[in-house]
């Protein structure tokens, strides 16, 4: 995976580097990124997926969203990007209610947020590297920037070498990969994951987790949606519980440094959760 | 620019793949084009014989065989000077013969006319400006005389005949027949729209999904938009240029050896559009109809 | 039997959920079925005229004016006995007259004809059994005499004429008339095919992935073909039967009314189908087309 | 889920009584259910998923299959049912080469094999009961067996109160276990399961585990991708390592009671994975 691609890594590490003090000391000053405010959605039919949910979610936090199938995270997360409206209550991103914008402004939330979907969501009739340059296509990339960037997510999640195949000719891994490269290429502020390493190996699912992280500290923030306790439980972030559409737990697992860097928190997890490096 | 090279190289994203979707397409435009392009001919043809027909009400003169040629001389200055005549004709006895085989499925019924005795009489043939004032006319050539009968305004005339009855009838038939053959040309105009329309349609809900990814990605409707009318278009203008591919083949091959024969075919009136003129409306309108078709029909899928 | 239900169940359910793809393939449908139901009937008049020329090819026998009553009877009774004569038929002067008074399309010429001599012969009009032996009944009529001239049968007989000349070439247009409105014919019912098929293949692709799935767990094809098969039955019906009610209510709004006015509707031969048959054949055509192409091109999908 | 409905796995068990002492006696004696012989797959475009690979699975067994992302483990299940044709090599299902199957008996073979897919390949334009229904339509079951059979399965994988939903109206870890209800509904003798919990929490997982369990019991063999290696080796079952195309490792985990029944089977899991119960 991203271990060989030293260069792109420092390349990041240096921007974190640069961004880390505005996002500290501004914080609080800011609205938090993400707030729900009693955001309660019954589907038709009347099932209740969520039931007025709180929360806040601060700008450069990681967060893991977890809970039983069927408890409502993936549709917290369409929420989020308007996918779905809540039934009732709030959805606030960086402060403003989006049930306020426009049809046509949409898009321009959407590409500041960069979603991985649980079912991928693939475009089945481009290649893997259409697929990731169509995500800075829709923000009006110009060609250089897209020859230059595209290459550099496919390899931090090792497809490097599958930049041909189109999405039926990937294994399932690959596809959420895939997924993840998409969502993040354009370094979008916030960035949704829903459960992201459900069909990756413990091995590639760290390499995942390293990657989240590694943006995080960029300043971008991360929301994680995931069933793997271990690794809610090793990498010591925030976790927000649902059960039954409520909130049930939100803990801001303290004990952890802020300024771990990378390798570091990559070869703690791997030590940790019994995996040579 | 460099948006518009996106956009048509998306646009041709589906055709280079040879997705089933853009075939459907070209498929469907090829063949309505191709039916326009059989149909519309003929209709306007058989449109152009109703105008012929309506052409013919007028009000004929019939002289006797004695009038001398001053006599027919004189009437033929009258006539001209009575308002509302548009043009006065000189029909000739041996000219009534020929118009009377022309008109004739079996021209040969005439030719035995036996004896080869000509009965037909000379006449004047005239044109109103307008169907409605024949009457006006055929007074002023039979003013009332004394006795409150008609009086035929020279010695030359035998007979004053206005189609007034017929015209009525003729006036209707032909504007039903225009009217038909308008309500069969709309009627094909409609059905080749909405079939275009309905593949179109189909063609983009095989691909919903992907609309729908793409609208979660962050692209703006017209983002998506272009390279499906772009696609559109491209598939009208292949559909268009080989069904007007195949009209050209037949028409060097089949029509113009028979056009000789088939009077119904070389009788192309001034009314109809000429052949390459149509071919070009029906690509131009191939073609636009399925980029707008293409962006409109997108609407439905752009809600997410 | 309850396979057979079960068929029947599955094959409604895109119908039942208002599906897309099944909505088109009916819209299709619905739109072919009624152009040629509005096309072919024209064509088959269009073609029928053809053939009534072909049917005015025959052999004329005109009488002096002064032939006796006796005189005609014996030529009358000799005629028939001419090998080859399928019919013989008398036409009187005042006949002779109303036919041409009908064959005109301004009736009033006739009416016209000064002083109201009739020039027209009484005659013979002798139908061949087949249009190649004009001849052989003209030189029976008329063997060539001592001196080598054709000699006529009878002292009534003024002339002999056979259209044997005009013969050929009206069975050359006839024929063509024929031959293009079968061209014309084939063209469209190709093009319905053609429609249909594309717009089922389309509808199934869009359920492609589901057929896949259905072979993945084990469904056999014809276990997934009946049902579609079911659907194209259905589609096809509805959208046969809309188009037929429209036909209907167009018959009976427009074309009923305007038949009266109109030579060309009312004109209904023997050699065209009637209405409600031609209705029928256009039902069952749609079924079983819908039906059958959608078992067809199924077989694509069914690969996996 | 399963936990209420006693009588089902009552029923269940007795099945597996009643077949216990013929699948284990007779157990050497038949071909095995699962062979491969030098099976090689390379897809066209020249990657090789799988390189003469050789296993053998006998009847009754529960085997895991494990290995990286991309290491050809979903190639190696779409090969035993046919989906794909190895490029070389031979791959017998009882004792058969199925390349030898004809077209047409393509489907016999599929209805006897049981398959969770990765991508659960439900059938989008039917609700819950009608995806589990239509593996029992195509093997011809009666109306009536349909309507007991198939809420029972639903049951089992906690789906019960969603027999109405259409698939796009599930969340991730529902489709997944429908995916699953329908790949033992019609008791096939053999079911291949490609990741069926990668979209469950741990809790639901080992309900799903403990079917999975219950199943092979009854004298199915059960063939488990999967990518939870603490299941895996809390299962103590025997497990096939994939990498790179290739078997690296094929342990029969010793020091498992066969006779361990399900319920004991559940709580040690529970217990040795720190869940309670
Ligand atoms: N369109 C819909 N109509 C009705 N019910 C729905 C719809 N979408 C989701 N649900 C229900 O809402 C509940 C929450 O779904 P959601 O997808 O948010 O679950 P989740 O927490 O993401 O679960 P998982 O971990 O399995 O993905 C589920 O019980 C699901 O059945
Ligand atoms: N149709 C195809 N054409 C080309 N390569 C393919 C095709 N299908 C799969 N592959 C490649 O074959 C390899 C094995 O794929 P497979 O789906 O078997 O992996 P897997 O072990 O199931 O992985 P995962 O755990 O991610 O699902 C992958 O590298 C994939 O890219
Ligand atoms: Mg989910
Ligand atoms: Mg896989």
């Amino acid at each position: 995976m991203a271990r060989s691609d030293t260069s792109t890594r420092r390349r990041l590490r240096g921007r974190a580097a640069e961004r880390r003090p505005e996002h500290l000391t501004e914080r609080r000053a800011k609205p938090p990124i993400i707030e729900l405010r009693h955001a309660t959605k019954i589907f038709p039919g009347g099932h209740v997926a969520l039931e007025r949910v709180s929360l806040r979610v601060d700008r450069g936090e990681f967060v893991f969203l977890v809970g039983p199938t069927g408890c409502g995270k993936s549709t917290l997360i369409k929420m989020l990007i308007r996918e779905l409206a809540p039934t009732e209550g709030e959805v606030l991103i960086a402060g403003r209610d989006i049930a306020t914008i426009s049809n046509k402004k949409i898009p321009q939330l959407r590409r500041r947020i960069g979603t991985v979907f649980q079912d991928f969501k693939l475009l089945d009739s481009r290649n893997v590297y259409d697929n990731v340059a169509y995500a800075l296509q829709v923000i009006g990339a110009s060609r250089s920037e897209i020859r230059s960037k595209v290459p550099d997510a496919l390899r931090l999640v090792g497809l490097g070498d599958k930049i041909n195949n189109f999405p039926d000719q990937l294994s399932g891994g690959e596809q959420q990969r895939l997924s993840i490269a998409r969502a993040f290429v354009n370094h979008p502020p916030l960035l949704l994951a829903d459960e992201p390493t459900g069909n990756l190996d413990p091995e590639t699912s760290i390499g995942i987790m390293q990657l989240l992280y590694r943006i995080n500290r960029t300043g971008t923030t991360v929301l994680v949606v995931t069933h793997d306790r271990e690794m809610v439980d090793k990498m010591r972030r925030r976790v927000i519980g649902l059960a039954d559409g409520r909130v049930v737990r939100d803990q801001s697992a303290g004990m952890y440094s802020d300024d771990e860097n990378t390798t570091e928190f990559g070869l703690r997890l791997r030590d940790e959760m019994g995996l040579e490096e | 620019m460099s948006r518009v090279i996106f956009f048509i190289g998306e646009g041709l994203r589906a055709l280079r793949r040879g997705a089933a979707p853009s075939l459907a397409a070209i498929v469907t435009v090829a063949i309505t084009i191709l039916l326009l392009g059989v149909l519309i001919p003929i209709l306007q043809t058989t449109g152009g014989k109703a105008n012929e027909v309506r052409d013919q009400v007028d009000v004929r003169v019939f002289l006797y065989d004695d009038a001398t040629q001053s006599e027919t001389d004189t009437l033929e200055t009258n006539i001209q000077q009575i308002p509302h005549v548009e043009s006065v004709d000189y029909v000739s006895k041996q000219q009534a013969l020929q118009n009377l085989r022309d008109r004739l499925d079996d021209p040969a019924l005439v030719d035995q006319l036996p004896g080869h005795r000509n009965p037909l009489p000379a006449s004047f043939e005239i044109q109103p400006d307008d169907i409605d004032n024949l009457g006006t006319i055929t007074s002023a050539l039979q003013p009332p005389g004394q006795n409150g009968d008609p009086e035929p305004i020279s010695p030359a005339i035998e007979e004053v005949l206005d189609s007034r009855d017929d015209a009525t009838a003729i006036a209707s038939v032909s504007s039903t027949v225009k009217i038909f053959m308008l309500v069969i040309a709309a009627l094909l105009i409609t059905a080749s729209l909405l079939l275009v329309g309905n593949t179109i349609r189909l063609s983009i809900y095989a691909r919903r999904t992907e609309v729908e990814v793409m609208r979660l990605v962050g692209a703006t409707n017209w983002f998506i938009r272009w390279p499906f009318m772009v696609e559109g278009l491209v598939c009208g203008l292949i559909g268009g240029m080989v069904a007007i591919g195949a009209l050209l083949l037949g028409k060097v091959t089949i029509v113009d050896p028979l056009a000789d024969s088939i009077t119904l075919l070389s009788a192309q009136k001034t009314t109809t559009i000429a052949f390459p003129a149509l071919m070009l409306i029906l690509l131009a309108a191939a073609t636009v109809v399925s980029a707008l078709g293409s962006g409109f029909t997108l609407r439905r899928f752009l809600k997410v």
